[in-house]
């Protein structure tokens, strides 16, 4: 228990320290323009902007005080889950992310599955049947899949499932067939790394004195690879989808715009074009709180699949 | 010698790029017999354990012959060798962290392997695995109920001997298994192999490289050297009577303490 | 995991290289070539001329605004690969020091530095580099501006660590019980260690940069028209997708093979490397 | 005259590791003190205290009558040049990437000022200084330009050993400088050890926990134990009754 304590610690140690560097980071990147977001303001308003105008919007966003003051002002904001609102459409931020968070979320998942989907077999494939065929195959895919950008993988995706054979449909996410499109390309585009990943590391397992041990006590082939190896590459499993959270929140921007996905992409870029930055903000502090609850929940699957590190040794 | 268990007809190792590995060996271990394999790094004692126990890597070419039992290994297929493996010849490695996967508590591994070759009950094998950990002088229950690494590192070794010896196999390889061991474990680990063999009349092949540990504990050695076994006897005649330069050149390589100093110096044991 | 790599370095290893470097020769010949074989002007608009298809004049067709499309694709090339180049290098130049410094000295500036960095750097750097970017504006500059920001760091970390590891070796302590300063001991025994490392990293790392750069390009937050960056020209394409498949489909190919290069290259510099090192099976 | 007394030497890793507890001896000039012990005993924490690459908590050393302060990365420019070591892994000593002739000349290139005994002609090249160097172990001079992969592990020990004795250091520690090598080849080097010691007049701390490479090398031995001293005695002592249970446990596990 006292484990499982000092993982939560540690992570909401990182959190903190993750989003206040961030947070100040783009604090201090918008103090060197600090202009621009008024203007924008203006131009949205449809005003004639007169030097006044601007002005009383300086003051009334508070941009013309200190730039720690302004700090200090949105930490104790979010605090208070208070993220402020947004220069454009002047919601609450947090609404804003709120709404569009499930259709991320789900995206996110869908295109987990794929991977896992993809790179599981791949991996064990390519591992067990290092040096023939299936291992090129399994080398080769994750070469490739690794220089293709993912969304021109969604475009050509599109282009042969729903422009030339019409089978499945693109914009939107109106049913489960919307899924699939923008699923299998985010889980494609992602699965190289994992690969790669699962097959070095199940090969090294399977080279280890243990793998060997076990064979000497006459156990047999399919018992070591899936009780003994796998069992093994369970940690790397569990890494990669660690790993994954961070990239799929990236990697899902892009395939939202692709299939016009009503997520948290949209919302960004949006918010990036009319630097509406309290918007920008707010998001990276929900994607910071993401990762880091994700990250949590691998350090708490690590522990109960390899018991060692309750002892604080690491096995890898 | 009609009670041999081991013999090994000209056995040859090839790598993939066709460099020899082992040139043509010829070795017999009789029942019940403590035999040691010595030499030094590369010369080939630890591969021809592999080649017994069929676990050398794929690319690499065996030619010869590995009588166990008057059953030829080489010519087995991978299933019945492998069904020896474990029951008849046991194997204790050197690095004894890797003698258990870390990740699967001892006691459910011991099971797995008895289950492998007995058909009998889990709590059977349990029992079985309790009473040969109990046998080792271990604290059975822990030790079952333990993981590899919640375990000093002379406790593993003896788990793992312990598991070995659990199906009573016929011939027991050791490589090595002194090695990673502070040299008063290591002795400890000795005599109880010592004590099962003379137990179970299971042959042991002790593969080391430690001259002392040779002439303490064998009652035949072979002598190892660039993949050939230069030669072979009884343990006192190979200590006091060898013939081959090699083997010369290795027993001078004992240092000798204060003690053997004065009794052996006669005998061509290095001394200053 | 280490005698993992070098089985693969052993049978595809310079399998890689070479394909790598063929490849590295057939785009340098295309951009070299192309370009003055068929001069056009990448941003010269010829309505007249629009969505032709291949000719002895137009050697892959013309775009929506009858501009050469191979000429934009040089031109992209360049563009892209000269960009990625910059960027990486100059991430280099700030994070090795800083990962040599960082390791080497260790102690508690060591330990809070990277505690900092491993914050940022379990935020995925695509939204980083979207805040960044968007922040400062959506152009090509500050883009690089934020791969730089976000790439210095990851080098910091990487080199930081091997010299964690490289550290320990007892030839870096009979180094420093013969009395080496610091600075002797990291130029003779440790950077030389770190240096195959940083650039089998740095030629991967020139592709997934111009990934990235495409994808911000094409949903609208890196190059901006006209400039002909490949995702740009992909974005560009969008709306002729139906009339003119071909359009999205070259700059695709062009960014997959380019990528592809620097993915071979990396790998097969990392096992050419490997086996120098002598980490070879026996 | 005590070339180095360690006085009441104690090291703390962690609240439940103490590697080293109050541990005091002294080593006389040109003798070879033998320290025995198992792993865990400190006997390694020990080598690299005195050589200068970790700190210590309590206690003092002194270097021909000069005091060691503690502290990591001390100013120890002049007790580097008097004190080598020589370390347990012979190839990983040695920096693969540099030719022998570069690893061999690092020390000397740092006390630029000093001209050792064996060169006895002033102007000699860098590889003329390196194959002298050579010379003075066994090895061939032409091994001077080849890299340490090219090396058997026993050239490799000796290329350390040259280097440790390059400055003509007064102590010289040996953290089981036979420990990675093959048996026929340790003799070598211990053999090699003695006839240094006795050419040059070198002090020798010699770590180990093979009691019979001790016994071939040193006149006088310690045993530590956990991180303390149980044993003390001159080698003709080694059988007398009085010896520690613990040496006489090692003793006996090592006897034949």
């Amino acid at each position: 228990m006292k484990q499982f304590l000092l993982i939560i610690g540690s992570r909401m140690l990182q959190l903190i320290i993750m989003v206040l560097v961030l947070s100040f980071i783009t604090f201090l990147l918008m103090k060197i323009t600090p202009g621009d977001p008024i203007r924008t303001m203006l131009n949205v308003e449809d005003m004639a902007a007169t030097k006044a105008d601007e002005e009383r919007l300086m003051k009334e966003y508070k941009f013309d005080r200190p730039i720690l003051e302004q700090y200090g002002e949105w930490v104790i904001g979010v605090l208070q889950l208070d993220l402020g609102e947004s220069l454009i459409s002047k919601r609450p931020v947090l609404d804003m992310i709120l709404e569009k968070l499930p259709a991320t979320l789900s995206l996110s998942i869908g295109g987990l599955v794929v991977l896992f989907i993809i790179a599981v077999p791949m991996g064990v494939l390519g591992a067990v049947y290092e040096g023939r065929w299936p291992d090129y195959l399994s080398r080769w895919t994750a070469l490739t899949g690794a220089s293709i950008p993912s969304f021109w993988l969604g475009i050509m995706l599109i282009y042969v499932f729903s422009v030339q054979l019409n089978l499945l449909p693109v914009m939107g996410k109106a049913t489960l067939a919307h899924f699939i499109l923008p699923s299998v390309t985010l889980g494609v585009a992602m699965a190289p790394l994992y690969i790669r990943l699962l097959r070095e590391r199940l090969i090294a397992t399977l080279q280890s004195s243990y793998i060997e041990a076990a064979k000497a006590r006459g156990l047999g082939k399919k018992r070591i690879l899936f009780s003994h190896a796998l069992r093994g590459s369970l940690i790397p499993l569990v890494t990669m989808f660690g790993l994954s959270i961070g990239g799929l929140l990236g990697g899902v921007t892009v395939i939202e715009i692709l299939f016009s996905w009503p997520g948290m992409g949209e919302l960004i870029v949006n918010a990036v074009m009319s630097r509406d930055y309290p918007v920008i903000q707010g998001y990276i502090l929900i994607i910071g709180f993401l990762v880091v609850v994700s990250n949590l929940v691998v350090d708490i699957m690590y522990v109960i699949i390899n018991p060692q590190l309750y002892n604080g040794k690491e096995s890898m | 010698m009609s009670n041999s268990l081991l013999t090994v007809n000209n056995l040859t190792i090839e790598s993939r790029s066709g460099e020899p590995l082992l040139k043509g060996i010829n070795m017999e271990i009789g029942r019940g017999e403590m035999a040691a394999l010595i030499g030094e790094s590369g010369s080939g004692k630890s591969l021809t354990a592999r080649a017994i126990l069929g676990i050398l890597p794929d690319e690499m070419k065996v030619n010869g012959q590995i009588l166990y039992k008057g059953r030829d290994l080489l010519k087995l297929s991978e299933n019945e060798h492998r069904l020896l493996l474990g029951k008849e010849i046991g194997i204790i490695f050197q690095d004894y962290r890797g003698s258990f996967t870390p990740y699967i508590k001892i006691g459910q591994q011991m099971i797995e392997t008895i289950r492998t070759h007995q058909r009998i009950s889990k709590k059977a094998a349990k029992e079985a695995a309790l009473l040969v950990l109990r046998e080792t002088g271990l604290e059975s229950e822990r030790v079952y109920n333990s993981y590899p690494f919640q375990l000093s590192g002379g406790q593993v070794q003896r788990a793992a001997i312990s598991m070995t010896l659990a199906l009573r196999p016929n011939m027991l390889i050791c490589d090595e298994v002194t090695t990673a061991l502070d040299l008063m474990n290591g002795e400890k680990v000795l005599k109880y192999i010592d004590k099962a063999r003379r137990e179970t009349d299971c042959a042991v092949m002790m593969i080391t490289h430690d001259l002392a540990q040779a002439y303490k504990w064998s009652d035949r050695m072979h002598v190892m050297y660039q993949g050939a076994i230069v030669e072979d006897g009884p343990t006192e005649q190979i200590r006091f009577h060898h013939q081959h330069p090699y083997t010369r050149k290795l027993c001078s390589s004992l240092l000798s303490l204060p003690k053997e100093r004065k009794a052996s110096s006669a005998e061509g044991v290095y001394s200053i | 995991m280490k005698t993992a790599v070098i089985r693969t370095s052993l049978s595809l290893g310079n399998v890689n290289l070479v394909l790598g470097l063929l490849l590295a020769v057939f785009i340098t010949s295309v951009t070299l070539i192309g370009g003055s074989l068929v001069p056009h002007d990448p941003f010269q608009v010829d309505m007249g001329n629009r969505l032709q298809n291949s000719s002895s004049i137009h050697w892959l067709g013309t775009d929506q605004l009858g501009r050469d499309i191979l000429a934009r694709l040089v031109y992209g090339a360049k563009l892209t690969i000269g960009l990625g180049t910059v960027a990486i290098v100059v991430a280099i130049l700030i994070g090795v020091p800083v990962g040599l410094i960082s390791g080497y000295i260790g102690g508690k500036v060591d330990a809070i530095l990277m505690r900092i960095v491993d914050g940022i750097l379990s935020f995925p750097d695509f939204i980083l580099a979207i805040a960044i970017a968007g922040i400062l504006g959506p152009n090509l500059t500050n883009l690089l501006i934020a791969i730089v920001l976000v790439r210095w760091i990851v080098y910091a970390r990487v080199v930081r660590g091997l010299v964690l590891t490289e550290k320990q070796k007892e030839y870096v302590l009979v180094s420093q019980t013969a009395n080496s300063s610091s600075l002797k001991t990291i130029r003779m025994h440790i950077l030389p260690q770190v240096i195959p490392d940083i650039i089998v990293m740095a030629a991967i790392d020139v592709g997934k940069v111009i990934l990235l750069v495409s994808s911000f390009s094409y949903i609208g937050l890196g190059a901006q028209p006209p400039i002909p960056e490949w995702g740009a020209m992909l974005n560009d394409g969008r709306s002729y997708f139906q009339v003119k498949p071909l359009l999205m489909v070259y700059p695709g190919i062009a960014i997959m093979l380019t990528v592809l290069c620097f993915n071979l290259l990396g790998d097969g510099l990392k096992s050419h490397y490997d086996i120098r090192r002598g980490r070879g099976r026996i | 005259m005590s070339i180095l007394v360690v006085d009441n030497l104690s090291k703390q890793y962690s609240k439940n590791l103490q590697a080293l507890k109050q541990l005091s001896f002294s080593l006389e000039q040109g003798e070879s003190l033998g320290v025995v012990g198992e792993s865990g005993s400190g006997k390694s924490t020990l080598a690299r205290i005195l050589i200068g690459l970790e700190s210590y908590q309590e206690g003092a050393i002194t270097f021909q009558e000069s005091p060691i302060a503690p502290k990591k990365r001390a100013p120890l420019r002049a007790y580097r040049k008097n004190v080598q070591m020589i370390f347990q892994d012979a190839a990983s000593a040695l920096n693969p990437k540099l030719p022998i002739w570069k690893s061999l000349l690092e020390p000397l290139k740092n006390y630029s000022e000093f001209t050792p005994s064996f060169i006895e002609v002033d102007g000699l090249s860098d590889k003329d200084i390196a194959e002298k160097l050579l010379g003075l172990v066994g090895l061939d001079s032409n091994l001077a330009d080849r890299y340490p992969g090219e090396l058997s592990g026993g050239q490799k020990q000796r290329v350390n050993i040259a280097r440790a004795i390059s400055l003509e250091p007064s102590l010289l520690i040996c953290d089981e400088p036979t420990a990675s090598l093959d048996v026929t080849v340790q003799v070598q080097i211990l053999t090699l050890l003695k006839e240094l010691q006795q050419q040059l007049n070198i002090t020798i701390l010699f770590i180990s926990h093979d009691i019979r490479a001790v016994t071939f090398l040193c006149e006088r031995i310690i045993v530590l134990k956990e991180g303390s001293m149980v044993d003390q005695f001159e080698l003709d002592d080694l059988y007398k009754s009085r010896r520690n249970s613990y040496t006489k446990a090692l003793l006996d596990a090592a006897s034949l």
